[in-house]
């Protein structure tokens, strides 16, 4: 049962009052794309055992989606930040590291 | 005999007896008691059955890791299996029953098991039944079912209630004993805020019964004390008859606090469930002493030896007039003492260590017991009821030395701390060659939110032997809580006690260490499961060489107690059978619970009316006054049809169709969603939502649009309104609402963050209510207050306005084919307009529809319905609806998906109209089934129905369906094939079924 | 035509060791915009008397009041006859601004859990620690209240005020009644 | 192999169970073999066998990381069905449970499969179009399942309270010959068959790469040492995209972590299977007498066999309500294990970017009930270069947007 801390409201709230939203930071393919490009946008996923980047919306509160920074096998969250980015931002990098040093975000 | 001591007895009153029964007989203990106390005060040693041999049982221990005593509890609405008596509080009027046998407790035919036992061993299922095949299901399984469990089925609802609570803390302990309380000692004096947990009645745990001294006075007065201490601080909660159940990530603990469960019948939760976040948890779960395995060692009277212990010191009980002791260490000494001083007789105390010259075996010489050190049990006599042992020498095979004749067996094999809490979410262990237990490895404990360590263990639980050891870790341990949750500790000294000098404990397994198959077949590991050293040794022999396999092969640890007494001793033996390092095999895996909670605490308050919230609309109290007949729609419920009296649920449907067509209805649409788009980017916005334009709709006008997801398949429709601008107000599905709210925002969240809109979901602020019918202008009219003309307000159109007085927003929408007219009120004011309608409408007939009746109406229009026409597989195009999907756009969502080649592909199956040759209604959901079949041999299907209706309006079947090239079949016969088999014939033709011109809503 | 406007449970009560109230019919409007912006501050003062509140804080005064319910939402509360009024002003006011102003006054059902026990009815089915000091006066939470979304702040100094969507007004009344049941006061919060 | 029967049991008793012999050989990994199977669960093993059995390809590894038999088969709650809608479902899992029936036989070891019969609830009338659909689809499947009314479901199960009071039973789709089985006993008895068979069952040995040459795979290291092979059959359920990752390719597959809890055991009062999909929660009692149940999935990436409390919280909530009569009733024990769900909830048995790879995963929350039949296909798959029963099961399906949804009228797949 995970906590996690909403970057807009701030609320440090357990699981329940968030939902899950799959990997973050995908990017979108439409009309023009390639089949193999829109086919990896829907479904090939980075699936990661260790670090992963995911989205969550404060589904019980603000009603905001963010990120988060999450190992799947420890389940410990790095830090999480907002949704307006398309990559992880410097900081959250670097709180990884701290944590998984020669840690290298997957291609 | 086991008997109640004139003395003794700390935990009970004397004065205040209590009565019960147990299988029917009236029997009295006092407050205080266990249920197990009292039973052994009687003299009712013999307590169960085993699971598979069906042995007769006694009480083994005396807390929650007892594996026999279980009974079932109660009756009725109260009827509780497999309780344990051992932490059952007996109270005035308790009714217990034994389980597991018939026809009775003392003579059981089941028995027969045990002298089969030899053809019973491990996993001998899987090698027999295999044939003949069908004997498995109609004479095995059934005869191996009919013996299974073991507690009675209750067969009503429980008559108790239930509750949850969520606690915040920053340490929170769990065990009150003295390592818990001395560990939340600390961490409050650091000023945490501190919860300390303790599943029993009382505080203090093994100490006062152990006799041990802290701070020079006895440790009952010292729990006293430190328990008057802690109260006295703020930041301290104590909580007893609260178990800590289960440790789960992020600092998440669930604690099962049995509110009333010694107060039957008061009006007070039974269970309290409490979900605990904790920054710091402190396990200070004491340590559970481990049998030992010689034969017999499960014949009632042979119990352990900390448990007979408790039974004379806590509650006054003797389980034996002579006990013989055995043990593999200096506690059980103790025990010896103890029932010496009760004035008991202590035969002998057998040690299978070659020489002990401790202090207490010493004191035990001085009271004059015989001491016999490197023996052991060769095998225990008696079968209800111990009757005398055997005695031998521990290194040999068994050959018997001398028979001593006694009525009870304290055996003692060790300790092994309680790890279970620990283990639950990822600590692990090391094995402690010294005390031959697993205990948590601080280096690699449970890791938290930020990866930190969040359980430290305390007192026995970490492995600490002596009360002086227990003490200073347990202080050590609270006060590292303290830090690692935020706050300075006070630099007091941990408390100390007198020493208890010890020898060192003896390693044994298996006793005697050479025992013959004969023995090791009747010495037991898992003591319910009915799991033998002989079982464990054949599953190693066979190849079920992992832990995990021994356990499954052999169901060791499987039982209620999850092998609290028998894991330890079984994986020894499985990696003496192995020839491998204990710690090499290792351990199962701890699982939650602790001990077994109740379901009813899990699921709480949920029940009954508020098993889930059920959505309600400002009209929802009318409806169920006229007798609605409901159908749930998402959390919503919906009136399906309003049965008048005499009438069938069917009937009601057809009335209510026929009188929309030809006179008015009314239908509650307040369920439907109600999203409001609004800013300068809006139109852009939803043009990507909606397949087809909406940035082009006038104000004042409405248009139907459909909502893909990125997959292509359609996912919503609705009527979007344009009120102003720059806002748009969007219609979805009951079932959609909240769901396409939630979409929108995403994408304007996570996608197109730079674009200026809003959205808002305005779906209960308004009822809506569908005025549809010939004479739904008149009804309107005779309101009054607006014009609803068909100039001023045509088909798809909107406007504001008042509306019989009312604030209402009317749209000129139809989903019947009917003139029709959808209104919209604050929903304050939902029922009073309703009521004004049906007041209004009097004179016209009128008359509420529900949900049927509109499914009817809109199939008999060929419109499409989303989960009926549409199932997640369907895209627009498969509908005909490529009037809705624009080719102008550049995108939509799901537009690029639709460009997929089996999408792409015109040879879908695709939406037409279905009539029946003979006028019959279709059934539910069926296929058309062609002549082939496919290489899987399944016959060839190339359509389905997707909505079928008996039609009042046309007098017969109609359908709808999805067919292969159907729109290109016009005219066709095809044949349905039924579950049954059978084949109906139908013909394809348009889906539009009623006024295709569409004359009548166009009035 | 409010007086043909009923609150959804039409003020219904019960009392255990903490009384339950439905409180009756309130104004209010979710207003979107940048709440960083001046003249947003304005139009939202110029309504309700209070400034905009800061993250998760709400305030209340001469039955008017403002809660901050996301980065650019905020929840305003006038008596119910005048949210209509309210939101043509607020729009007014923003006119020209990306904004959105609308009366969600009947989507929402009003409480109110008053007694010293009202901390530990709400403890026993919102995930949220609901000690003293970690939640007091001026803030508000959203959450989940049982299986519904809800917010609630204190309006005195053991009143609280909880809202949640009408449609599920009877459950949240039945969750909370039965929450405050006599007797079964837990005794954590409130020692 | 010796024969296990109740024969070879009498005799050993009485030379006191000295003489049985392992159920499968020790082995040490070969330098190369024809097949490697990667994963000694229900897949991986049944695979093998049928590669043996039905193909004669016996030199064949199945290297196992942990120990066989441990991953989500011996985690599961056992229910076995075929009354899937979609014809290539229909089909697989019908192959499966017809080889269910004589599996015991088959393998000499008893599996325990107990056509007891499964009924799946309809509590809303969208659920009974649902469910009528699937039986009508059935009925031209090879599938035997039939749509019951509230009083027959009640006469099979007593103790479901029927009347609701929230979600009255309207009726269940009914497959007399679903059921359960043993399923450690199902890794076990295919374990026992492939060892005697020849092949190598390797525990404790995980695969740490993949290697191949001119996008043909040569082999696999593993913690044993490197082992070459022509073919590799990836198996590995909830780490199928960790696996994919060595060797170079992603799949559309998310790991999550399903859960399922035990009561404490009780005399048995309930002869059937029961999911009841509307409130989410589905329960049928042991041979040895526990309620087994379970539930929902948490909805983030997960790898700890772990899975969030609030879902337990859900599926008793509604079991209670379902079956009042297991309030009273204890929670045994709760476990979590790992499954991997694709993108439209069908599995995947196709080959795959890399020539001499295949894959077999994405079974999500229901694959126990297919073991058999998808052993028998992907063998066939491995064997031959296609089978029917794994044909529309490609990962091909992705990229053309046929996909394979079951979730149109049961709303779950277990
Ligand atoms: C709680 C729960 C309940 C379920 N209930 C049902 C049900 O009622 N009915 C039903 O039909 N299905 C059910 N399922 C699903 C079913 O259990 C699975 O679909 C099925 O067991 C998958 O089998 P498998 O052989 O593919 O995977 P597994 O049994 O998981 O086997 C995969 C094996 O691969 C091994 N492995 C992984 N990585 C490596 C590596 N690198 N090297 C070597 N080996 C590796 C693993 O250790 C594991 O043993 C349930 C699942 C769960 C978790
Ligand atoms: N007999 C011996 O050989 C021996 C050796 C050392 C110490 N001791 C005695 O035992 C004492 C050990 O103290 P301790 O506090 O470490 O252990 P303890 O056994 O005295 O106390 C542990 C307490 O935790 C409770 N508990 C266990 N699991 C729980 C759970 N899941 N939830 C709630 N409560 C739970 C138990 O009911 C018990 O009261 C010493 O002071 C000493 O007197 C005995
Ligand atoms: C069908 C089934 C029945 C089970 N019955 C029991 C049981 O009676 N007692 C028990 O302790 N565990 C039981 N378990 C749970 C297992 O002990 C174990 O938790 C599960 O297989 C997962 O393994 P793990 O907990 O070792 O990770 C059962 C599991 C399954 C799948
Ligand atoms: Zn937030």
């Amino acid at each position: 049962m995970l906590i996690l801390t909403c970057p807009y409201c701030g609320v440090t709230g357990e699981e329940t009052e968030f939902a899950a939203g799959g990997e973050a930071h995908l990017k979108r393919f439409g009309p023009g794309s390639s089949d193999a490009e829109f086919e990896s946008y829907l479904f090939a996923r980075k699936n990661e055992k260790g670090v992963t980047f995911e989205r969550w919306r404060h589904a019980n509160g603000c009603g905001k989606w963010f990120h988060a920074a999450r190992c799947t096998v420890t389940l410990e969250v790095f830090g999480t930040y907002k949704a307006q980015v398309t990559e992880p931002p410097k900081e959250i990098l670097a709180a990884i590291r701290k944590r998984r040093p020669g840690w290298e975000p997957a291609a | 005999m086991s008997t109640r001591l004139a003395t003794q007895g700390r935990l009970i009153n004397r004065d205040k007896r209590l009565e019960f029964t147990f299988n029917g007989k009236r029997l009295q203990g006092y407050e205080g008691d266990t249920l197990a106390a009292a039973l052994l005060a009687n003299d009712q040693m013999l307590v169960g059955r085993s699971f598979k041999y069906h042995r007769p049982r006694g009480i083994l221990a005396s807390g929650s890791e007892e594996p026999n005593a279980l009974v079932n509890l109660g009756e009725g609405a109260r009827l509780e299996p497999n309780q344990r008596a051992t932490t059952t509080e007996l109270f005035h009027g308790l009714t217990a029953t034994s389980q597991n046998h018939f026809p009775s407790l003392e003579f059981d035919i089941g028995e027969i098991n045990n002298s089969l036992a030899r053809f019973l061993p491990a996993g001998f299922y899987y090698k027999t039944f295999i044939h003949p095949r069908f004997a498995w299901k109609h004479v095995f399984e059934p005869f191996i079912r009919q013996s299974a469990g073991l507690g009675k089925a209750p067969k009503e609802a429980d008559a108790d209630r239930y509750e949850h609570f969520y606690a915040f803390v920053d340490v929170l302990v769990i065990g009150g004993g003295v390592a818990g309380l001395q560990a939340a000692r600390a961490a409050g004096e650091a000023g945490a805020r501190v919860l300390l947990i303790e599943q029993e009645p009382h505080w203090g745990g093994r100490a006062p019964v152990d006799g041990a001294v802290i701070e020079g006075k006895p440790a009952e007065d010292w729990v006293k004390d430190t328990l008057q201490a802690l109260e006295a601080m703020e930041n301290v909660t104590l909580r007893n008859r609260m178990m800590g159940a289960g440790v789960y990530d992020h600092g998440y603990a669930l604690g099962y606090e049995r509110v009333a469960d010694h107060i039957p019948g008061s009006d007070l939760p039974r269970h309290r469930l409490w979900r605990i976040r904790a920054k710091q948890i402190v396990t200070a779960t004491g340590a559970i002493e481990r049998p030992l395995s010689f034969a017999g060692n499960d014949i009632p009277g042979v119990m352990l030896a900390t448990a007979v212990r408790d039974y004379v010191v806590n509650y006054g009980v003797s389980p034996g007039d002579r006990t013989v002791v055995v043990t593999n260490n200096d506690d059980a000494y103790r025990t010896a003492l103890c029932l010496k001083r009760a004035g008991l007789d202590v035969p002998m105390i057998v040690d299978v260590r070659p020489l002990v010259t401790s202090p207490l075996a010493t004191e035990a010489l001085q009271a004059g017991i015989r001491v016999e050190t490197g023996k052991g049990i060769a095998k225990v006599k008696g079968r209800k009821r111990v009757t005398g042992v055997a005695l031998c020498l521990q290194a040999g095979e068994g050959s018997v030395i001398e028979e001593v004749k006694c009525d009870a067996v304290a055996m003692s094999g060790g300790f092994s701390p309680v790890v279970h809490l620990w283990s639950h979410c990822g600590g692990k262990l090391i094995w402690d060659e010294a005390n031959a237990h697993f205990r948590p490895d601080p280096a690699r404990a449970p890791t938290g939110a930020q990866g930190e360590a969040f359980v430290v263990t305390a007192g026995m639980a970490s492995g600490a032997m002596t009360t002086g050891e227990v003490l200073a870790d347990a202080d050590a341990a609270g006060k590292a809580a303290a830090r690692a949750a935020g706050f300075t500790p006070r630099r007091f000294a941990a408390p100390k006690a007198a020493e208890e000098p010890s020898e060192p404990m003896a390693p044994v397994w298996m006793m005697p260490q050479g025992a013959s198959y004969d023995l090791r077949m009747k010495m037991w590991l898992d003591f319910q499961n009915d799991v033998k050293v002989s079982d464990v040794q054949l599953a190693a022999r066979e190849g079920y060489e992992s832990v995990e396999h021994t356990k499954r092969y052999t169901t060791l640890g499987m039982a209620t107690d999850q092998g609290k007494l028998s894991n330890i001793n079984g994986l020894a033996v499985l990696a003496d059978a192995l020839g491998e390092d204990i710690p090499q095999v290792g351990t199962t895996t701890f699982r939650p619970p602790y001990t077994p909670i109740s379901m009813g605490a899990i699921a709480g308050e949920a029940r009954g009316e508020i098993f889930q919230p059920l959505r309600r609309t400002p009209i929802h109290g009318w409806h169920e006054a006229h007798g609605a007949h409901w159908e749930p729609v998402g959390h919503w419920r919906r009136p399906y049809a309003y049965p008048k009296a005499g009438e069938t649920v069917e009937e009601a449907v057809h009335r209510e169709v026929l009188n929309t067509r030809r006179r008015v209805g009314l239908l509650d649409a307040s369920t439907l969603g109600k999203i409001v788009v609004k800013g300068p980017d809006a139109g852009r916005f939803l043009d990507m939502l909606y397949t087809n334009m909406m940035s082009t709709l006038k104000v004042g006008r409405c248009r139907y649009g459909l909502m893909c997801n990125e997959n292509g398949f359609l996912s919503d429709d609705g009527v979007v309104a344009r009120i102003d601008e720059d806002t748009w107000l969007c219609h979805t599905t009951s079932g959609g609402a909240d769901r396409i709210h939630q979409w929108m925002e995403e994408w304007l969240q996570t996608e197109w963050w730079d674009w200026k809109v809003y959205v808002a979901n305005l779906t209960e602020q308004y009822a809506q209510i569908a005025v549809v019918g010939p004479d739904a202008r008149h009804v309107l009219e005779r309101l009054g207050g607006m014009d609803v003309s068909k100039e001023t307000l045509p088909f798809m159109g909107w406007q504001e306005g008042k509306l019989g007085g009312f604030d209402a927003r009317v749209f000129r929408i139809s989903f019947s084919g009917e003139l029709s007219y959808e209104i919209a009120v604050p929903a304050s004011q939902g029922l009073a307009f309703w009521e004004a309608l049906m007041e209004v409408g009097e004179a016209y007939g009128m008359q509420p529809y529900g949900t049927e009746a509109l499914h009817i109406m809109r199939a008999e229009k060929g419109f499409i319905m989303i989960g009926d026409e549409t199932d997640g597989t369907v895209i627009p195009q498969d509908l005909g609806l490529h009037w809705a999907i624009s080719k102008k756009k550049e995108d939509y969502l799901g537009k690029r998906a639709q460009a997929r080649s089996f999408m792409d592909n015109p040879d879908r199956w695709q939406l037409v109209g279905l009539e029946t040759l003979d006028g019959s209604v279709l059934p539910d959901g069926c296929y058309a089934i062609g002549e082939g079949t496919n290489a899987n041999g399944q016959a060839e299907m190339f359509g389905r129905v997707t909505s079928t209706y008996y039609s009042p309006t046309l007098g017969r079947g109609i359908a709808m369906g999805l067919v292969h090239n159907g729109p290109q079949r016009m005219g066709e016969v095809i044949r349905f094939g039924t579950p049954d088999k059978s084949f109906v014939e139908a013909r394809i033709v348009d889906p539009v079924f009623y006024d295709k011109e569409g004359e009548k809503q166009n009035v | 035509m409010s007086d043909r406007a009923v609150s959804p449970l039409a003020g219904a009560e019960s009392s255990g060791f903490a009384k339950v109230s439905e409180a009756g019919l309130r104004g209010m409007i979710t207003l979107r915009g940048d709440l960083a912006d001046a003249g947003f501050a304005g139009a939202v003062k110029a309504v309700t008397g209070c400034d905009v509140p800061g993250r998760r804080e709400v305030v209340e005064q001469g039955g008017k009041g403002v809660a901050w319910m996301s980065p650019d939402e905020l929840l305003v509360m006038v008596p119910h006859a005048e949210a209509e009024a309210a939101v043509a002003q607020l729009s007014q006011a923003l006119a020209g601004s990306h904004f959105l102003a609308v009366n969600v006054s009947d989507a929402r059902a009003v409480f109110t859990i008053e007694g010293a026990g009202a901390r530990e009815v709400l403890a026993k089915l919102a995930p949220v620690d609901l000690s003293p000091e970690a939640f007091g006066a001026g803030q508000i939470r959203r959450t989940r209240l049982a299986q519904v979304p809800a917010a609630f702040w204190l309006s005195g100094e053991e009143v609280f005020t909880l809202v949640a969507f009408r449609s599920v007004a009877q459950y949240v009344f039945d969750l909370l009644t039965v929450s405050a049941k006599a007797g079964s006061e837990v005794g954590f919060l409130a020692r | 192999m010796k024969r296990y029967s109740a024969f070879a049991i009498a005799k050993e008793a009485l030379n006191n169970h000295q003489g049985w012999k392992r159920a499968w050989a020790k082995a040490q990994p070969k330098r190369k073999y024809d097949v490697i199977v990667v994963g000694a669960g229900g897949h991986g093993l049944a695979t093998a066998y049928y590669l043996g059995k039905n193909f004669g390809i016996r030199n064949v590894a199945i290297l196992e990381k942990g120990w066989l038999g441990g991953g989500n088969t011996g985690r599961n709650t056992t229910i076995i069905r075929s009354n899937y809608l979609q014809d290539p479902s229909a089909a697989i899992y019908e192959k499966a449970r017809s080889l269910y029936e004589t599996m015991s036989q088959d393998l000499n070891y008893n599996v325990m499969f107990s056509p007891r019969g499964v009924m799946m609830l309809a509590q809303t009338e969208h659920e009974v179009r649902g469910y009528k659909r699937t039986a009508a689809a059935n009925a031209f499947q090879g599938v035997e399942t039939e749509f019951i009314g509230p009083a027959r479901v009640k006469e099979l199960c007593p103790i479901m309270n029927i009347e609701g009071p929230r979600y009255p039973v309207l009726g269940a789709l009914w497959q007399p010959r679903g059921g359960t089985a043993r399923h450690d006993a199902v890794a076990w008895g295919y374990a026992r068959a492939c060892s005697a068979m020849g092949m190598d069952i390797i525990q404790k040995c995980e695969v740490t790469g993949v290697r191949s040459e001119g996008g043909r795979v040569v082999g696999v290291d593993t913690t044993k040492g490197a082992i070459d092979c022509d073919k590799l059959a990836m198996v590995v359920a909830g780490h199928c995209s960790h696996l994919a990752e060595m060797a170079g390719f992603r799949l559309p597959v998310e790991s999550v972590a399903l859960q399922a809890l035990v009561s404490e055991p009780i005399k048995p009062c309930m002869d059937v299977v029961v999911m009841a999909n509307t409130v989410h929660g589905y329960m049928s009692q042991s041979d040895k007498g526990e309620m087994v149940i379970g539930g929902g999935t948490d909805a983030f990436n997960n790898y700890t066999q772990r899975g969030s409390f609030h879902h337990i919280e859900e599926t008793v909530r509604a079991l209670v309500e379902t079956f009042p009569m297991i309030s009273r009733l204890k929670m045994l024990r709760q476990w979590g294990g790992i499954v991997d769900v694709t993108g439209d909830r069908s599995p995947i048995l196709s080959k795959t970017p890399i020539e001499g790879i295949f894959v077999n995963c994405g079974w999500g929350t229901g694959g126990f009930k297919a073991i058999p039949g998808s052993g028998w296909g992907m063998a066939e798959l491995i064997a031959k270069g296609h089978s029917p029963l794994t044909d529309e099961f490609g990962l091909n399906r992705f990229t053309e947007g046929r996909f394979i949804d079951e979730s149109v009228a049961a709303g779950v797949a277990h």
